[in-house]
């Protein structure tokens, strides 16, 4: 094996030898460089290699042949051989991606580089304080070098400020230096720990004063204004490089420094490294400059691991696996998207639109974002699932919090900008050439990224491959991307059927009602897509992910599986959403809200699982004396996915603006992971009281003013598929009443209400879909009389709303007759009067939706409009024909219910007899009620036949408007403002006061992040005084350094 | 009186260089004389550590006729942090350096050296 | 109780009854208006005069399959309600098919006719019958609530949802009738039955003769003559279960006719007496009042 | 004792000179005493007994660092 | 004013930080053991006089090679900058001529002062003074050429010559360290030889001279590139 010391021999030696090259061209010494970092690169994973599979023994390099203290030592363990291997791998994907600009500015950059790489790998590996302060030295000077080259606007005066800071920095690091030496007697690390006893008492400014100086080269808030100026003035190959490789390095620096820190330390420590996290993420809110926005993630990413670096006597042996799990999304997605900056070459996050006509682009940035926002399966991931559950063993819950509000500032940001790429409409998508050097180094880390992934879940214990084969469905369809619709659906649906088919034997119970709501609605969907022509560029993989999510969900049986599952099936949805046309802003929302919900229910887990054995769901039913609270927050991260009121400002938008065929997967599919995991927390936690008050009573009030809401806004909407997105929100209220009950008639309600809202609000989103995608417009004003040209679909929405509003005989009665049993049964009165008044506000929107589409007066420029595509149709019919058996056999479904919910509530349940269900208040019998309707309707429609058969069509007349413009020509519609006169009597009830608190929600966080940053003045000076004070308040706080 | 003795006094007047230098840093606006600071705060660091390495009444660590060759440890002042002030003076004038070519630089765009001037990166 | 096939016979011959007697309320309400206001009026007959007329029409014209359908759906909403409440107490072969749903049923059934009306009406293409339409439902919904809270109220009182059931419970004596057992819910939902029998104050949405604003001005001829119909069966349908819900039922068709007619008088009362609200003032009202009531109903059970 | 008074004098001086360099309102007098200050803190270290040190800082403190001090002020005299 | 309060203030609380820094100080009585380890072992294990070059160049090599790389990491920069100014085309400037004093002055004194400065550090084990010493010499001699003459032209491609070989020498000399002595850096490549003459210490010497090579090479690297700055066009 190569010696360590052969690292910075090579490096200096090659610096050196560049330094004679300048006049012998560009390319040879670009090659000598590369070549050395080549060799750095070598050593320093052959002895990481040595180090995980050989079981290497770490080695000290002793230089000059004594021991230390007397010279100068390396050290050469597992965790350097990791840090130098990430430190110099990162450089040598950095020095291909930056060739043209090294070549460009000569050979002095290139030695620069090279210098500033072999600092850090004896930063990291060094255990002597002094020798760490020079090399420090060299990588700050270098990095300061490094901004000149080809770097933004104000590059210099950015070099500028970060001499400043770090050689103040560095002045303080060299006072703490030597009085260490003074003190211990030694500049040898191990030897200064090993005195700390005797010095401690005397040497605790020394104390402060070196770590502080450690801790802010890792750039905490406040003090870190000159690191944010550096990454938004600097190339961004070298902005990738400080993110990537320096500050990596750094981390580790403090690591090695806090066996000198007592245990107090670790708090504040802790309290720095979170307060960065947090704060520069709610800084980051408002920035527009992309780098900067890096600078602000980097920032806050290191603040975290700062605080992860302070927590290690907690967390123990786990430490270095979160810490490097955080660390490598860290590196790998920061470096990523640097380099995607220095490629897209746009100052403001908002230019980046013009990534849209590169798929493969886009999809890297989707992976470094995602990666960036702990999403499964990259290793943040993995990282902060260890992590909180380890916190959670602490019970230090609100560093638990802290971190969770960080994460979530810190997706708004991101999202908000992968938004701007994916959808901004003013960016012209121009064509931009990529040279392959710089694309290659982005291509490798997003590929470590997904390998790091997995490599992190094993260490987790989520190494299944089966667990993975969903995703590697959708990667392998990412892989045909180039395929035409026809052929990428196909084999969408012969892998889901395939799974459906293979699995469907294998769940039992409320499982099963999920797996064919899930997989089999997601094929009954897919058949749809067929309707496309072209390519439909990026679809079926994220459709597939979110699939593949929901189908995971399903299969998990711990609650880190679940949550994979979860955040897997969240990041599809959220693409899925954001393709709609004009849907970035309710995808970010769907996304923040979905972030948010996922955070609660992993603070959830996290108690749940604290000072238990493994992660098993099973231990939801044995939490204790927290389980109210684990209940509370299980529920509403839930909710955030059902759209409960309160929750459920994403929801219209989102599912408005979705593709036709997406808008049923989000709506009639998605929403029901939120019910299953609404089902599982109550199964498993049951009743929880809160000071006397069951939480239960409270979300059974929230799901019935989230019907009544949903239902009354419904009925005001313009647009059609709002409405219907204002439905699901009301019937998903339903559902959540029913399940608060915690009833054998509650649940079986809710269940029958969600299979039933799976069943028509498919058939509704795809029938509607099929309009819009005919008429080109959502507006229901502008449409009319289509029922003439499109009449199938009118069939098809004629049963839906008479399903959806539970009008006698189909199938959505049957939600009706079990709900009002159940109130009674369960004596929540007031609840299911309102809840009626809904369900006949329901009423109204069906009408609206089906009458001012379907009936009336057919628009001039529909005059040619045809009939929806057959492949859009014939799901909607397959749905009919489900909605049929249903309604004449309600039994076939709810009689195996009825016995799956026998064992959670044994008491209440249905008795049958054939198709006569009977509780103890009253009866009903589907197929008879189905039998004489039809009878009856058969009957009457035979004598209206009869009696009109002479009958003649005529037109339907015009209307004139006096020869007169109006103004705004919508108002005169007859379907404009359409429930008049309900708005006028009872409007008052959808005052949009959610909408405006969450906005107002938005616009606080939006002033303070603007406040918060106003620090960041951009002068130099001030920085200093940041960071001067940054030492004093410290000094304070630790009431003159513990 | 044990501060009346050459290591109190150097150092405490190193410690009060290193203020004067702080004060220099941040109440100047104008760039070379923040750096001026600057390098007057890396002299008084300087003192202070020279200050360390004393020893009264001893010489310095350098072997010659005056010293006797078997009690070497009891006659001379400490190696060491000269060594390292050696090496940080070096390091100290690289910075320096560094800084006025940058200053000189920035001065070149917009022919100032108010340091309040160059903040067109920030928040 | 099974199904037997004799029993679609036993439907006919009430459905029969229900429509003449119906008929006959209309005629006699009519007549009665017009003595109190000191004129001759129609004869008792002429409902039926009307309608043979309507029926045999010789020009019909249709907007379309759905304008088509609207009567339908109008009239399988009146004959299903009857169908499914039971019409004398005790009685198998008047019970008709009130064994396949209970009152929840029955509450939802209501609507089925009001869709395929407003839908058929809406395919004339007249943008005052959407007009109209918009005013009904509207409507609908605000009375429906106290009427849901008032059968909520006594399912709650009887713990029973099954008309035949509430009924039962009435039975001995005119104590046990729910208007005095359950005062409160009686009213609410007489205050709701006055919306739903459409008639002044709350008549705006039927279109009478001197608003052109309405579903039924869309039509004439054989489709209008099934609307007929259908006012004939609706209303006494209706009547049959106020009366098995809040006055006791009634064990024999005398029982009924004598119990319904009051019913229908009070709305006919009324409407004699107040003036007519516009839609939105009608919503306000219903929310006031009767659902103060409805409330109150639930509270004290 | 002649140590100590040496030390005091020097250090006084070292004090007056960075005070003069902070304060004076001529940058070149400015720059002057702050090289006056490293040489003032090389006879220092001569009475600290680091000769080395007093070498280095002449040379490097108050020589070179001066000089580049003045090069930098005069381009910026130049271009003003 | 409020701006000066508040610096005040932080001074004042980072002077009270410092005073309990330097409360924390005892005064040295004797050496502490790595001292003492270099007192006693010194002659022996290195073989030089001076013990601040013992220190500097053999037992705390790493932090001298360190410290040169910074001098030329900032010559190097420099350089980047002057190409990045020189990008803009530059102009010989009209330059006031200096004395004939200075430049006769300059004629003799210079090669006395290269003189010296190889001096100082060829006998940097020997006596105080040693490679940054004596490279800090040298370069003032060039300064002394550039200020009798700012438009002299001097190679300066001897420059980076010299010092990018001595800068490998260094390195190489390092490597030979691993390969025929103890480790990185280590002196006993060549023999100790007579404690106290010019050919002892090992190493010593001949690593001093490559690091006054170098360090004289890097500020005159710097200040040749400062001189040039001098004659950009306005």
């Amino acid at each position: 094996m190569v010696a360590p010391i052969y690292i910075i021999a090579a490096a200096l030696g090659t610096a050196f030898t560049l330094g004679l090259l300048h006049k012998t061209g560009k390319t040879l010494p670009y090659v000598l460089m590369t070549l050395a970092l080549g060799l750095m690169t070598f050593i320093s994973l052959e002895w990481l290699l040595a180090f995980l599979i050989d079981g290497q023994k770490e080695e000290i390099i002793y230089t000059a042949g004594f021991k230390p203290p007397f010279s100068i030592s390396l050290l050469m363990g597992k965790m350097e051989a990791v840090f130098i291997s990430i430190v110099n791998t990162m450089a040598f994907l950095g020095s291909i991606y930056m060739a043209r600009d090294l070549k460009n500015k000569g050979v002095n950059s290139m030695l620069i580089y090279l210098l500033l790489i072999m600092g850090l790998n004896v930063v990291i590996m060094t255990r002597d304080i002094f020798n760490l302060f020079v090399f420090l030295e060299v990588s700050s000077i270098a990095t300061a070098g490094l901004l000149l080259i080809g770097g933004r606007k104000n590059a210099v005066s950015a070099g500028l400020k970060y001499l400043i800071a770090t050689g103040t920095i560095a002045g303080f690091l060299l006072i703490g230096i030597i009085f260490f030496y003074y003190y211990a007697g030694s500049l040898s690390l191990d030897d200064i720990i090993a005195s700390k006893e005797s010095w401690i008492s005397v040497g605790n400014i020394a104390l402060l004063l070196v770590l502080l100086s450690v801790i802010l080269e890792l750039k905490p808030f406040p003090a870190n204004g000159w690191a944010l100026d550096v990454y938004q003035g600097a190339n961004p190959g070298i902005g990738a490089i400080i993110s990537a490789s320096s500050a990596t390095a750094m981390v580790y620096v403090l690591y090695k420094m806090m066996p000198l820190a007592s245990e107090a330390w670790n708090y504040v420590i802790i309290g720095i490294g979170l307060l960065s996290f947090v704060a520069s993420n709610i800084a980051g809110i408002k920035q527009t400059n992309a780098q900067r926005l890096l600078g602000y993630s980097s920032v806050g990413q290191i603040g975290l691991a700062v605080a992860i670096v302070g927590m290690h006597q907690w967390l123990g042996s786990g430490l270095m696996t979160i810490l490097l799990a955080m660390l490598a999304s860290h590196f790998l997605a920061k470096a990523g998207l640097f380099w995607l900056a220095g490629i897209v070459n746009k100052e403001t996050t908002k230019e980046w639109g013009i990534l849209r006509n590169k798929p493969v682009l886009l999809f890297l940035m989707g992976t470094f974002i995602f990666a960036l926002l702990g999403f499964p399966p990259f290793p943040s991931f993995f990282g902060k699932w260890e992590l909180i559950m380890s916190l959670s063993d602490l019970g230090q819950y609100g560093i638990v919090s802290l971190i969770l509000i960080g994460s979530l500032f810190e997706a708004v940001y991101m999202l908000r900008w992968l938004g701007y790429a994916i959808k901004e409409d003013k960016e012209e998508a121009v064509n931009f050439s990529i040279h392959w050097e710089k694309f290659l180094p982005v291509g490798i880390v997003a590929t470590a990224l997904y390998a790091a992934g997995y490599f992190f879940g094993w260490k987790s214990g989520y190494s299944d491959w089966y667990k993975y084969m969903p995703l590697a469905f959708a990667a392998a369809l990412f892989l045909l991307d180039f395929l035409p619709v026809y052929v990428k659906n196909s084999i969408t649906l012969l892998g889901m059927g395939w799974y459906f088919f293979e699995m469907y034997t294998q769940y039992t119970g409320l499982k099963f009602v999920f797996f064919i709501i899930f997989i089999g609605g997601g094929l009954l969907i897919f058949l749809a897509g067929y309707y496309k022509k072209g390519k439909r560029v990026g679809f079926y993989p994220l459709a597939i992910l979110m699939y593949a999510g929901l189908a995971l969900m399903l299969e998990a049986s711990n609650m880190l599986e679940f949550f994979f599952a979860w955040e897997i099936m969240t990041a599809g949805s959220y693409f899925l959403i954001i393709r709609g046309k004009k849907s970035m802003t309710h995808a970010l929302n769907y996304a923040l809200f979905s972030i948010g919900g996922a955070f609660l229910i992993l603070a959830g887990f996290g108690i749940t699982q604290a000072g238990k054995d493994g992660l098993s769901l099973e231990l939801l039913y044995q939490v204790g004396s927290m389980s109210p609270y684990v209940f509370i927050l299980l529920a509403i991260g839930f909710m955030t996915k059902t759209a409960s009121m309160g929750l459920h400002i994403w929801l219209p938008g989102a599912h408005a603006e979705a593709e036709t065929d997406v808008s049923p997967m989000v709506s009639a599919v998605l929403l029901k992971a939120g019910v299953y995991g609404l089902i599982i927390t109550m199964i498993s936690l049951g009743n929880q009281f809160i000071g006397g008050i069951n939480i239960q009573v409270v979300l059974a009030w929230i799901g019935v003013l989230t019907a009544l809401m949903g239902n009354m806004m419904a009925a005001f909407q313009e647009d059609a598929k709002r409405l219907l997105a204002y439905s699901s929100i009301g019937q998903l209220g339903y559902v959540l009443f029913g399940l608060a009950l915690m009833s054998h008639l509650g649940w079986l309600t809710a269940i029958s209400v969600a299979i039933n809202h799976f069943l028509f609000k498919a058939m509704l989103f795809l029938a509607i879909g099929g309009v819009v995608l005919r008429t080109k417009t959502k507006y229901m004003y502008q449409m009319g009389g289509l029922i003439k040209k499109m009449p199938i679909t009118f069939i098809v929405v004629l049963i839906g709303i008479i399903t959806l509003s539970g009008v006698p005989p189909l199938s959505g009665f049957a939600g009706k007759w079990l709900f009002y049993n159940a109130i009674l049964e369960k004596g929540w009165y007031l609840q299911g009067a309102v809840l009626f008044f809904a369900g006949v506000i329901a009423f109204l929107y069906c009408f609206r939706l089906i009458h001012t589409i379907f009936l009336g007066q057919l628009k001039d420029e529909h005059r040619k409009v045809k009939e929806a595509p057959f492949w859009l149709l014939l799901p909607q019919i397959l749905v009919i024909v489900g909605i049929m058996v249903l309604s004449a056999f309600p039994n076939s479904i709810l009689k195996p219910l009825g016995e799956v919910l026998y064992s959670y509530f044994p008491e209440g349940a249905l008795s049958w007899n054939d198709q006569l269900a009977n509780s103890i208040y009253g009866y009903w019998d589907g197929k008879m009620v189905l039998y004489v309707v039809v009878a009856i309707f058969a009957s009457v429609f035979l004598w209206a036949l009869i009696v009109t058969r002479k009958s003649q069509k005529v037109k339907q007349f015009n209307i004139v408007y006096a020869a007169e413009r109006p103004f705004r020509p919508e108002t005169t519609h007859f379907a404009y403002n359409f429930f008049a006169p309900f708005k006028k009597a009872l409007g008052f009830l959808v005052y949009p006061g959610i909408t405006n608190f969450w906005n107002r929600v938005g616009q606080s966080t939006m002033a303070g992040a603007d406040a918060l940053r106003k620090i960041y003045n951009g002068n130099g000076q001030a920085y200093v005084l940041h960071i001067v004070l940054f030492f004093i308040v410290v000094y304070f706080i630790t009431a003159g350094g513990f | 009186m044990k501060f009346l003795s050459p290591e109190y006094i150097s150092m405490a007047a190193g410690f009060l260089v290193i203020l004067i230098g702080i004060w220099g840093i941040l109440a100047n606006k104008n760039l070379i004389r923040m750096i001026i600071g600057f390098s007057l705060f890396d002299t008084g660091i300087h003192i202070v550590m020279v200050a360390i390495s004393y020893l009264k009444d001893r010489t310095a660590p350098i072997i010659d006729e005056t010293i006797n060759t078997q009690e070497i440890a009891k006659q001379i002042t400490d190696p060491v942090p000269q060594a390292l002030v050696l090496t940080a003076i070096v390091i100290g004038l690289g910075v320096t350096a560094l800084m006025l070519v940058y200053a000189m630089k920035l001065h070149k765009e917009k022919k100032s050296l108010d340091i309040t001037k160059f903040n067109d990166l920030k928040w | 109780m099974e199904f037997k096939p004799i029993q679609i016979l036993y439907a006919l011959l009430s459905l029969f009854i229900v429509f003449n007697y119906g008929m006959l309320l209309q005629g006699f309400v009519r007549k009665i208006g017009a003595r109190v206001g000191r004129r001759y009026g129609i004869r008792f007959y002429q409902p039926y005069i009307d309608l043979i007329k309507n029926y045999t029409k010789r020009s019909t014209i249709t907007h379309g399959i759905m304008y088509y359908l609207g009567p339908v759906f109008r009239l399988t909403g009146g004959i299903g309600l009857i169908m499914f409440t039971p019409l004398i107490f005790g009685s198998d072969i008047f019970g008709n098919f009130s064994f396949s749903g209970d009152v929840i049923l029955i509450l939802y059934f209501m609507f089925f006719g009001t869709l395929g009306m407003a839908l058929g009406a809406a395919e004339g293409g007249h943008p005052y019958s959407a007009i109209g339409v918009t005013r009904g439902l509207a409507q609908t919904t605000a009375f429906e609530l106290p009427l849901a809270l008032a059968i909520l109220s006594i399912a709650i009182q009887y713990q029973t949802l099954s008309v035949s059931e509430i009924v039962a419970a009435q039975q001995g004596g005119i104590m046990n009738w729910t208007l005095f057992t359950n005062p409160v819910a009686t009213a609410a939902a007489m205050l709701a039955f006055l919306g739903s029998m459409m008639r002044s104050p709350f008549d705006v949405v039927l279109a009478p003769q001197e608003v052109p604003i309405g579903p039924p001005t869309e039509y004439h001829s054989s489709l209008l003559g099934i609307l007929q119909t259908n006012r004939a069966i609706f209303p006494a349908a209706k009547l049959v279960l106020f009366m098995n819900l809040f006055f006791g039922g009634a064990t024999s068709w005398w029982e009924l006719v004598i119990k319904t007619f009051f019913i229908y008088m009070w709305s006919v009362f009324v409407g004699v007496v107040y003036p007519r609200y516009r839609v939105d003032q009608s919503i306000r009202w219903f929310l006031r009042i009767p659902l103060i009531l409805g409330i109150l109903a639930i509270l004290l059970m | 004792m002649t140590t100590v008074i040496l030390t005091i004098i020097l250090g006084v001086m070292v004090l007056a000179m960075a005070i003069i360099a902070i304060v004076h309102k001529k940058t070149i007098t400015a720059i002057l005493a702050a090289g006056a200050v490293s040489l003032f803190a090389s006879i220092l270290y001569l009475v600290l007994a680091a000769p080395d040190v007093a070498m280095t800082e002449a040379a490097i403190g108050s020589g070179l660092s001066t000089v580049i001090f003045f090069y930098v002020l005069n381009k910026i005299r130049q271009d003003a | 004013m409020l701006r000066k309060g508040i610096i005040t203030v932080i001074l004042i609380g980072f002077a009270v930080m410092l005073l309990q820094l330097f409360l924390s100080f005892n005064g040295n009585e004797d050496l502490n053991t790595t001292a003492l380890h270099y007192a006693e072992n010194g002659i022996e294990e290195v073989g030089a006089a001076n013990l601040v070059t013992s220190v500097v160049v053999t037992y705390r090599g790493l932090d001298t090679l360190g410290e040169v790389t910074i001098l030329f990491l900032t010559a190097a920069i420099i350089g980047l900058f002057l190409k990045l100014t020189r990008e803009e085309k530059s102009e010989k400037r009209e330059v006031r001529p200096t004395s004939e004093i200075l430049q006769t002055a300059m004629k003799v004194l210079v090669p006395v002062i290269f003189l010296f400065g190889i001096y100082v550090f060829i006998n940097g084990h020997l006596t105080p003074g040693g490679g940054f010493q004596g490279g800090a010499i040298i370069a003032s001699g060039i300064l002394l050429m550039f200020l009798a003459d700012p438009n002299r032209k001097i190679s300066h491609g001897l420059i980076a010559v010299i010092e990018s070989i001595s800068g490998i020498s260094f390195v190489i000399i390092g490597i030979l360290g691993i390969v025929l002595a103890g480790g990185f850096l280590d002196n006993h490549i060549l023999p100790l030889g007579k404690f106290g003459t010019l050919l002892s210490a090992g190493a010593v010497p001949l690593i001093y001279i490559f690091v006054g090579l170098k360090v004289g090479s890097e500020l005159s690297n710097i200040i040749y590139y400062l001189n040039q700055t001098q004659k950009e066009k306005k």
